[in-house]
């Protein structure tokens, strides 16, 4: 931390996340939590843990399980100018809501000819925990980001955690906050200034380098990192790691000035590859990248199965590090020659 | 049967159940207009009439205060017009122009006019529950003393979205009234075929709610109960479902001949007891003449006619605003880093048309 | 509290009530070592127990026939165990061991035995009722006159899964038991926070369905009333739901402590009740000795001691058969043209891991 | 049709379907027919027209509302051996039934270790009909082609609607077929053989050319035929068509095959390209064609917005020929040198 900065603390992504929407909730009257469990309970994650003594029960509102209900009841509240963030346990859930999210929240704006807007936030985090299985293991990241009417953010970091649910917050949109089962314990330096917002469709540099851009969000990127620190020193490559962020809207500006830069790129997800993010990853880049590239655009996600439950299947099918690093290495194996 | 007799004297004035009349004729004239059009290829999509409806649209949206919100299916010509949607702003919506209600992005599944509290028209069969009961929520939250009616068929009552909606509304005491238009049939399937429990008021009863079944072409008897249900949710939230039984005389859209699944006779008997023409013997017995009423028939014919004339005239929206109202204002600046990439031809269709830029 | 009495005098002779004694305790102790086992982190995933829920457990499967399917939640670990599922094959999928019961891919909330018409072990609140509701459709088309038993909990029935599972089963007359577990709370919600109608059995109306609730710590009026809806669904197709009163001693999951949301005095209380104490004193009243019963004791804790030792000898599920199950046989053949372009590692992980191939 | 060809006959597309359903139900007292209006109401697009007749409400069964309700009765029936058909009004009424679809249909062989199996087929139409609007005018495809344990697949044409209809049925997973509103009544010859079986992973070259491969499916495969015949003609070039029919699995081999010979291909589909069919086709091609392209894939699909009412809207949303032309011309300027 420098002099200059603004002051910062370095908290859990789950205490980041708390902290924006204790700021949201404190700056704005029609602020809202809704879900299961997020009042007495403190959240099935405990990121609304102590908000409900804070704010009490209108305003951290226990729901019973009814996903499809009480997302519609967002979606109408946001209609009427509240400003609703529900919680989704996990976007496995989303499942049994998508009809409110994709027929109807993503729909106001434009069916309505621009009459009434709907300013709901979703939070709810993807991906395997700790072998919960197939039904508990999902990340349906694509299909959300696909939707024209929706923006998603999926923060990676602490900082983004605060930023982005804030900007989230405060979008006159409906936005889904993507966050992630492993990520909530992972900490980092974050701006307690009550105004840092994170721009919603800006990627950021998280790493920089030379031989090799990996792109990522979310805890694909925490992955990334580590990646790229171990092949740093395993291997002496320079890897640049770009962190969506938004993955709509999706700023390719900023992966394609990387990927022009290295030449070779690789995309990781923790969510299954095929028709997934990183399938519009490879579509834009390769489109936008054609000449630049050396070799293919490459990706890594989880493997395409429901996720087993015995520990050493479910480590095999994840895009653990082992994985990332072997298809860095089999990108910069490739010979420009090939290309 | 089990409806509400009518209010033993009618609640009405004269000069009310006069413009009650208005609001039903204009409302049929319209819809038969809209059929012909629509047959004529000037207006496309699903087109849903509800012909034979008239007296619980207009008598339900005659107890709502200018406070109270409307939320309903694609069903929703005639509650447009009953709110007050002029009847111009509706035809040419359903001729896709830029003065329809939704500036021609939606059509006639979903009209809307927020200014008079009505937030659609809404495709998906029950889909529009969980959003009333959000409306609800929403009113509660503001410290308004205003209900919402939500509008459904009786097919939308085995629809997961219905339990889940009426639990969370009374379970958080939620002014809203679940008016189920009981029109006997979904599509092509009668209420018994649907239901297990084809009393489908009764099914309150599972929240702990209040049901109420009524002659819904009985337009007093809709309105005196529609009026005392609002009153319980304005005033205790309280919330309610108010079953009217009705028919509907065409088919399912207009594209349905509606003959399949009932019989001619059927629908004849049900158009012998038409409430046009129960509330027009109610005014003449008032005291009104067949001459007034046949200048309210003519009044609609030519407000009908004067409305597709608007069409007609109004402008089809831009094509290069594709994307208007999609996004609020400002969200141009978040997508202008997309553009690398893109599929062909995505920035002239989208990012130039309406993303708020 | 309107549960049903117990049966005037017990269908059980004491030999049958030994019998489930022993089962309650294999459950009891079964389910004690789990948590020691997860909480040495020889288990993963979620851990649901169902300490204190014995008798509802036992006593529903015991009216269940050989011919019966039985379809869980989560919470399985009992019902498995009670419909015969080894304890080896239960432990084996908790540590996720190639001789679980699903092979070590589905662990502690999809345990299943198909032969035993146990069709798992779901982990969606309430999805596993649309389910049950479609085992029912297949029996009647086969001619068959055995019934489905569905078990779900109280927090379940706010779901709209429920809504359009018992609609369809009582509007097509299919033999299936909706057993609502009523355990006091869903997660750190109790029921009247929950559900607008707190007596759930009562919900049965909506879809004109018989409803009724028993102390699910009893286990003769469980079986007693089991038995009876049972053989009316099997005889008459007529479908039903209930609801078994009864309380979950340890948290949610073994995450959870469980003490955020209820008092340690409601625990206590609910435990000095507890259904095994009470049939203990059953089976002393009947003239077994305690020694006869804490051999009883004794045998379950090497039973379970068994079980453990046998999923530590399993061996774990071979990572070249990731896929193993996906599909069916001769799918490889079918996904053969798909390797080109294929995700990086992709072939080594899924396409050589069993696609039937 | 030559003379060795087996007997076939000019039908409609909802005809083959409609044939395809009489055979297979005459075929396997299994199989039986589960949806709204399919019996009385002759089906909503009348693809069951005459049926329940045939074979009698039990096996042609209307169902109340309840997709997710319907859906599910589809899954567990079909784990009990049935052959269920569950016909879904159009694919955006499959919101509704999500959790059934991808949290238990998908699920239910893995996780399960291969202890039972789910022979279900689900049949429903996407795509735009005639300004049905946004909440009626969606193709989720990529979604459920991106679910590991489902199979999906997207006759273009009658004999194949055929074809893959009865392959769906008697196949013993899961499996999705995607129909579409506007190509139901297209026609073609249909092969009236009753083992006519189209197998499933299997692509067609729809039209064989030289210049450019367009890959599409369902009724993209329509237009694609179309726009090939029209530049043909105006502007000479001899384009290739590749209908997927399949889309999981997915035959990147024929594709590949294709784009290695003509070295520039467009991807053409009726719903959203962001994240979805034509992103994964754009990601495995570029992969597997990598030093054959002389351009970068291309796409074109709806135009990103929530599909509006008003005809002249529509019509420029949708992938409509002129579109899909200026698509194919532009692949083609761009001079290989680029590459
Ligand atoms: C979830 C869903 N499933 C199916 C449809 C297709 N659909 C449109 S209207 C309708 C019938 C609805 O009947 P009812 O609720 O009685 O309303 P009515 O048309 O009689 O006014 C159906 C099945 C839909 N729009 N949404
Ligand atoms: C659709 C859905 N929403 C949320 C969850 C998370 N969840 C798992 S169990 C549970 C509580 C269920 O309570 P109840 O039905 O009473 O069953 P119990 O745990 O008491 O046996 C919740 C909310 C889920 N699995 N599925
Ligand atoms: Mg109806
Ligand atoms: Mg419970």
């Amino acid at each position: 931390m420098t002099a200059t900065a603004i002051a910062s603390e370095t908290m859990t992504y789950r205490e980041a996340l708390r902290l924006a929407l204790r700021e949201e909730l404190g700056r704005d009257e029609r602020v809202f939590l809704m879900g299961e469990e997020v009042g007495v309970f403190d959240g099935a994650y405990k990121v609304s843990a102590g908000l409900l003594d804070e704010f009490g029960p209108d305003r951290i509102r226990d729901t019973p399980i009814s996903e499809e209900g009480f997302v519609g009841a967002g979606v109408g509240a946001a209609m009427l100018g509240e400003r609703p963030v529900v919680e989704i346990m996990t976007i496995n859930f989303l499942l049994v809501a998508m009809d409110q999210v994709i027929n109807h929240a993503a729909k106001i704006g434009a069916m309505f000819g621009g009459e009434v807007r709907c300013p709901l936030v979703i939070r709810t985090p993807n991906g395997a925990g700790n072998q919960l299985t197939a039904q508990h293991s999902q990340s349906f990241d694509g299909w959300f980001a696909g939707t024209p009417g929706l923006k998603v953010v999926a923060p990676a970091t602490p900082a983004d955690a605060k930023g982005l649910l804030k900007a989230a917050i405060r979008d006159d949109d409906p936005v889904l906050v993507i966050e992630n089962l492993r990520v909530y314990t992972t900490k980092g330096e974050v701006p307690l200034d009550d105004e840092h917002v994170t721009p919603i469709g800006r990627a950021n540099v998280a790493r920089e380098g030379a031989d090799l851009t990996i792109v990522s969000h979310g805890y694909a990127t925490v992955r990334a990192l580590a990646v790229a620190d171990r092949l740093a020193e395993e291997d002496g490559v320079s890897i640049e790691v770009v962190d969506l962020r938004s993955l709509r809207p999706l700023d390719l500006e900023t992966v394609a000035r990387s990927v022009t830069k290295t030449s070779r790129v690789l995309c990781v997800e923790e969510g299954w590859p095929s028709y997934g993010v990183t399938a519009e990853l490879c579509a834009r880049i390769q489109r936008a990248c054609f000449d630049d590239l050396d070799a293919p655009v490459e990706r890594v996600g989880m493997a395409e199965v429901p996720l087993p439950y015995a520990k050493n299947l479910e480590h095999a099918a994840l895009p653990n590090e082992d994985r990332v690093a072997a298809a860095v290495r089999a990108t910069l194996d490739l010979a420009p020659a090939a290309a | 049967m089990g409806t509400s007799a009518p209010a033993r004297q009618s609640l009405l004035s004269t000069g009310e159940r006069r413009a009650l009349y208005e609001e039903m004729v204009l409302s049929r004239v319209f819809e038969t207009e809209a059929e012909r059009q629509y047959k004529a290829a000037r207006i496309g999509g699903y087109c849903h009439l509800s012909s034979g409806q008239e007296a619980t649209t207009a008598g339900v949206v005659r107890a709502m205060t200018p406070g109270d919100l409307l939320v309903t299916g694609y069903r929703c010509h005639g509650f447009a017009l009953a709110r007050g949607v002029s009847p111009d702003a509706v035809m040419a919506e359903l001729f896709g122009r830029s003065e329809g209600c939704a500036h021609g992005r939606g059509g006639s599944m979903h009209l809307l006019d927020v200014q008079r509290g009505f937030y659609g028209g809404w495709g998906i069969v029950a889909g529009q529950l969980p959003i009333a009961t959000g409306l609800a929520l929403a009113l509660v939250r503001q410290g308004r003393s205003d209900a919402v009616v939500c509008e459904l068929g009786d097919g939308a009552v085995n629809m997961g979205a219905w339990h889940e909606s009426l639990n969370l509304a009374a379970l958080w005491r939620l002014p809203v009234v679940f008016l189920v238009v009981n029109n006997g049939y979904g599509m092509g399937t009668a209420v018994e075929r649907a239901s297990a429990e084809p009393e489908l008021h009764k099914r309150a009863s599972a929240y702990d709610m209040p049901g109420e079944r009524v002659d819904g072409d009985d337009v007093d008897a809709v309105i005196e109960t529609t009026s005392r249900l609002l009153a319980a949710a304005r005033e205790e939230r309280q919330p309610a479902v108010l079953e009217a039984l009705t028919y509907r005389y065409r088919g399912h859209s207009v594209a349905d001949a509606g003959l399949a699944y009932r019989s001619k006779d059927e629908i004849a008997e049900r158009q012998s007891r038409d409430p046009l023409v129960r509330i027009r013997a109610q005014l003449l017995d008032a005291g009104l003449g067949d001459d007034d009423l046949d200048a309210i028939d003519r009044e609609a014919d030519e407000r009908v006619a004067a409305a597709v004339a608007f069409a007609e005239a109004s402008a089809e929206p831009p094509v290069d605003r594709l994307a208007f109202g999609m996004h609020a204002l400002g969200s141009g600046e978040q997508f202008a880093r997309m553009r690398p990439g893109s599929p062909f031809g995505e920035h002239e269709l989208t990012f130039d048309a309406g993303l708020g830029a």
